[in-house]
């Protein structure tokens, strides 16, 4: 048994997509269909009900399988990959670390495989692959979120080239990209959980609504 | 608030089960998910073929599935990728001892999802490949990774796969036999009105009536130019131009689809399929095969696309191959 | 001028021509005047099959000129009747021992040309009948003699004459048995946006997006009445209960043609059709056979027909035998 | 041979749809589609040019085959059918009265036979019935022209149940029939021929072109 609590980490990302589902569902409105937000609150609403009722079960491989055979649009099922991954390592380990660790590689692996993605192309893995570099570092958890904000935030200055966005190129940029940032996300909430008393900011000043003059494109 | 006639809830949903209740002895059709399987395939095939997409460009996929065509097809919602337990599961209760073969149309949610299923399918043990059906000349130069999108070509790697799967090819073969046709059709879509939007009603973008959408896509993405609509020949004749450069080597003939974009008449799509023949006699280029007719429609969008397929040694014969499927024609007299 | 995709001169000349090159293995064509035939009728015809119409309804009548159903169609212009000559020398070219029978949609035109050419063909020693198709429910209370339009049930005509005509038929016969279903089947359709007009552009009616023109004719004729549309389920209820009022007893089941007018999609056409076999299923109806699809449009208009027919002994084999033509599916397996 | 100049009479007809042409064009527009007036003109253009390429033909029997095989709309194979049978009736006698007689006789019975209209149904049958009865009395070649004027004038007062017109109903009345006035001329034309110091009027104010206010119905 690994010693950070899988199932508050995942309770904890579940209130931060109500606090920045407006904020993402602006991202998504101006680079994409405006889904988003929509799609992972959803999902992880839905996490957690099963959680309530199936008591003792890896909430990570529970996510994994509501976001792979529940939730729609493109980063749904990407989404459930890498919960399921994370799931999977981490019921193979006592080591909160490898498991994490390992989880977010196979996770950001089978998200490539699947999505063909690579960094800069304004998508997930801007937010995993930093994420990634800092678990595998000697990062704090709080240290691995912030690399994962800062990925997301970088998107902001890059034209997408994967997905709906890349359609419409140039209007996206200077804002991040909505489903990058929204994973990065799930790494402020295993900090919380793991950290709780490391000092890293609220969701409403890390991912602010996007002002008007944004929305407008 | 729109002018489809579409139930208000679960359109695609009452559609569907229309739709297998009219062809009942060649589909059968399964909920939650939501997918179609030929009830009556070909006995010597060894790989199953699985296609889908977003609904609103029927008859593509669940019109194909049957003798000859594809094993599966999961319809997504509106313009929406099916979901991948759709695809996964149509392609369990399809997969054969060679596997499955996905053939998906260059869409971000369906390569997402048709992989997203290959990676369940291959854990379980089932070997998956994927063609990517790619065809759309006008969004060629794109400055991003997504390429190509996928239109037309979708029927005509369905037909020749589906002959083919029909002689016992293997996944392998199937599967190099499919990119073979991609890489060898191009296609173009020009558009005079827009579809109906299904969620707001009124038409998805605006046109003048003196104006022409060249480059249309099938989800209502506004083409790569709207210009002065010039007379009907000087378009079909810009178009095959443009098809027949970005085209590999046409000595072998050539497989013409004339296809209707959803709210275009066969009078319009006989004399669209008229006129690029004769631009077509004019270079030379011989027309194997043709087809004329609505197959890979953006809903009720007026307008038509022209698929040219640069034929190779006996692909013809496989496009010609009986078929029974509830909208591939089967128009040739019995021998 | 407009968004149909038509050449600027001889718009039906350029698309017959386009039809003939797509369907050559199945259709002859000839010129001055237009008509097309099937290259291989059944041997057994004793009597040859005749139609033809305006033109803007395709595919009827040409693209169901092949084995099993018409020898013979005349396109007019569109909307407008073929000229008599073109009807006369068709039936010429495909007049049998037993003579010609034409089948003819109920529209003034269409009646005095087909009438005009049935005179000359007698004088010249051919016998001709006439089963004048007259379905159009919405047109049943007009105080004038023109009586209903002719729609949908043409195709049902052709279909279940053509099998007849190819057992050897009689002419005598085979008009009572098209007068027969003809007097067994009804329609009505509904529009949610009128066709584009061939020669001003732009609609032809126009109705705000709330609306619905119920009871429509196939010529842009506005319907009986234009109301504010109701949700699908309501309208398909209400057209099933007023084709069900307007037939003779449905004791041994009906067939049931779901039809576009031009710009509908499959999508909607299969949701229609699920929505009616429920009102059916309710009033223990039982549908022999069902064909859901655009066979009988008005250029593009938005809208759908549905057409019942009251079932007769052996009609039913009819309409399930064989066929060859550009349109008509052949879906069922082959046995 | 007939004494009544055949030619000549087809050739006054042709002349008097030039000069009705406004007039039946705006009446058709009224109760049909509109082309009456172009239909009636171009028939009798293109036989008076076959006249002139072939000189001696029977004109009533060139006309003929003119409206039945090249003429469109309901109205020119209806013509044509006239045209024929009071050629065919024409070459069998030298007697002028029985064979215009015989022939409209015919003419309106294929006429009838073929449109399946009844006097009153406001067509071409309602000009050809009182004609028809003013040859088989003793009324003079003006007297029939005026029985056929007059009965084209009558169909103002009738809502139409044959043809295109029958789907605007109301809203042709007031209007006389446009395919029964044009017949009519024909009459008229003969009239002039036969008898050319009858007094008979001009097409002008026989055939007026309807006001505005009736055009717009
Ligand atoms: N090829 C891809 N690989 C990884 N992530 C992707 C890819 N394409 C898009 N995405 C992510 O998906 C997000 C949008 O998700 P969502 O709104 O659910 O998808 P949709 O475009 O289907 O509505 C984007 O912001 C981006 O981060
Ligand atoms: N059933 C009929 N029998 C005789 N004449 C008819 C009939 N229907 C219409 N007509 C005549 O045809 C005339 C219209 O001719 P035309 O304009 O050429 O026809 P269309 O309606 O096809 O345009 C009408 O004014 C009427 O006199
Ligand atoms: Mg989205
Ligand atoms: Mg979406
Ligand atoms: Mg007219
Ligand atoms: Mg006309």
């Amino acid at each position: 048994m690994t010693t950070i609590d899988q199932d508050r980490v995942v309770r904890t990302y579940a209130q931060a997509s109500h606090t920045a589902h407006d904020a993402l569902t602006a991202l998504d409105q101006i680079s994409g269909d405006g889904d988003f937000g929509d799609n992972l609150r959803e999902g992880l609403d839905r996490t957690v009900a099963a959680l309530d009722a199936a008591d003792g079960a890896s909430a990570t491989e529970v996510a994994g399988s509501v976001f792979l055979d529940e939730v729609g649009g493109t980063s749904g099922p990407l989404i459930g990959l890498l919960f399921s991954e994370i799931g999977r390592a981490l019921a193979g380990t006592a080591d909160d670390r490898a498991g994490w660790t390992d989880g977010v590689r196979s996770g950001l692996a089978a998200i490539q495989r699947v999505g063909e993605a690579e960094p800069g192309d304004r998508t997930l893995v801007d937010a995993l692959v930093p994420a990634l570099a800092a678990l595998e570092g000697d990062d704090s958890w709080t240290g691995v979120a912030e690399a994962a904000l800062s990925g997301a935030a970088a998107t902001a200055g890059t034209r997408a080239r994967r997905g709906r966005a890349s359609y419409v190129g140039e209007r996206a940029v200077g804002n991040p990209d909505p489903g990058a940032t929204g994973v990065a996300l799930l790494f402020w909430a295993l900090a919380r959980v793991a950290e709780p008393d490391s000092g890293l900011g609220d969701i409403e000043e890390l991912v602010p609504v996007p002002t008007d003059r944004d929305r407008a494109g | 608030m729109n002018r489809l006639f579409l139930p208000d809830t679960k359109p695609v949903d009452t559609s569907v089960h229309g739709f297998a209740r009219a062809h009942g002895s060649l589909v059968e059709l399964h909920e939650s998910p939501l997918f179609l399987t030929a009830t009556a395939p070909h006995p010597d095939r060894r790989t199953a073929l699985v296609s889908g997409g977003g609904s609103g460009h029927d008859p593509l996929h669940a019109g194909f599935v049957g003798l000859g065509m594809l094993d599966a097809a999961a319809p997504g919602r509106i313009f929406a990728s099916p979901h991948n337990r759709q695809v996964y599961e149509a392609s369990r209760a399809v997969a054969r001892e060679e596997g499955v073969l996905h053939i998906v149309k260059n869409y971000t949610g369906d390569r997402i999802n048709f992989g997203i299923a290959a990676e369940r399918l291959r854990a379980d043990g089932v070997e998956v490949q994927r063609v990517l059906v790619d065809d759309d000349l006008a969004t060629e130069n794109h400055q991003t990774a997504t390429g190509r999108r996928g239109t037309g070509a979708a029927l005509v790697v369905e037909k020749i796969l589906g002959a083919a799967a029909d002689t016992g090819l293997g996944l392998e073969e199937l599967a190099r036999l499919g990119d073979d046709v991609v890489a060898a059709s191009r296609s173009l879509a020009v558009a005079g009105r827009a579809q109906t939007s299904s969620s707001r009603g009124g038409e998805a973008f605006s046109l003048a009536e003196d104006e022409l959408e060249y480059g249309v896509g099938i989800h209502g993405e506004r083409g790569a130019a709207t210009i002065r609509r010039p007379a009907l020949d000087r378009i079909t004749e810009q178009m095959t131009t443009e098809l027949l450069d970005g085209l590999p080597d046409v000595g072998d003939g050539v497989l013409l689809l004339v296809n209707g974009l959803g709210g275009t008449t066969p009078l319009e799509l006989y004399a669209v399929h008229e006129l690029v023949s004769q631009e077509l006699e004019k270079r030379r280029v011989e027309v194997g095969a043709r087809l004329v007719g609505t197959f890979v429609p953006a809903l009720d969008m007026s307008g038509f696309s022209i698929t040219l397929t640069s034929l190779r040694p006996g692909w013809l014969d496989r496009w010609q191959a009986p078929v029974r499927t509830p909208a591939f024609p089967c128009t040739e007299p019995r021998s």
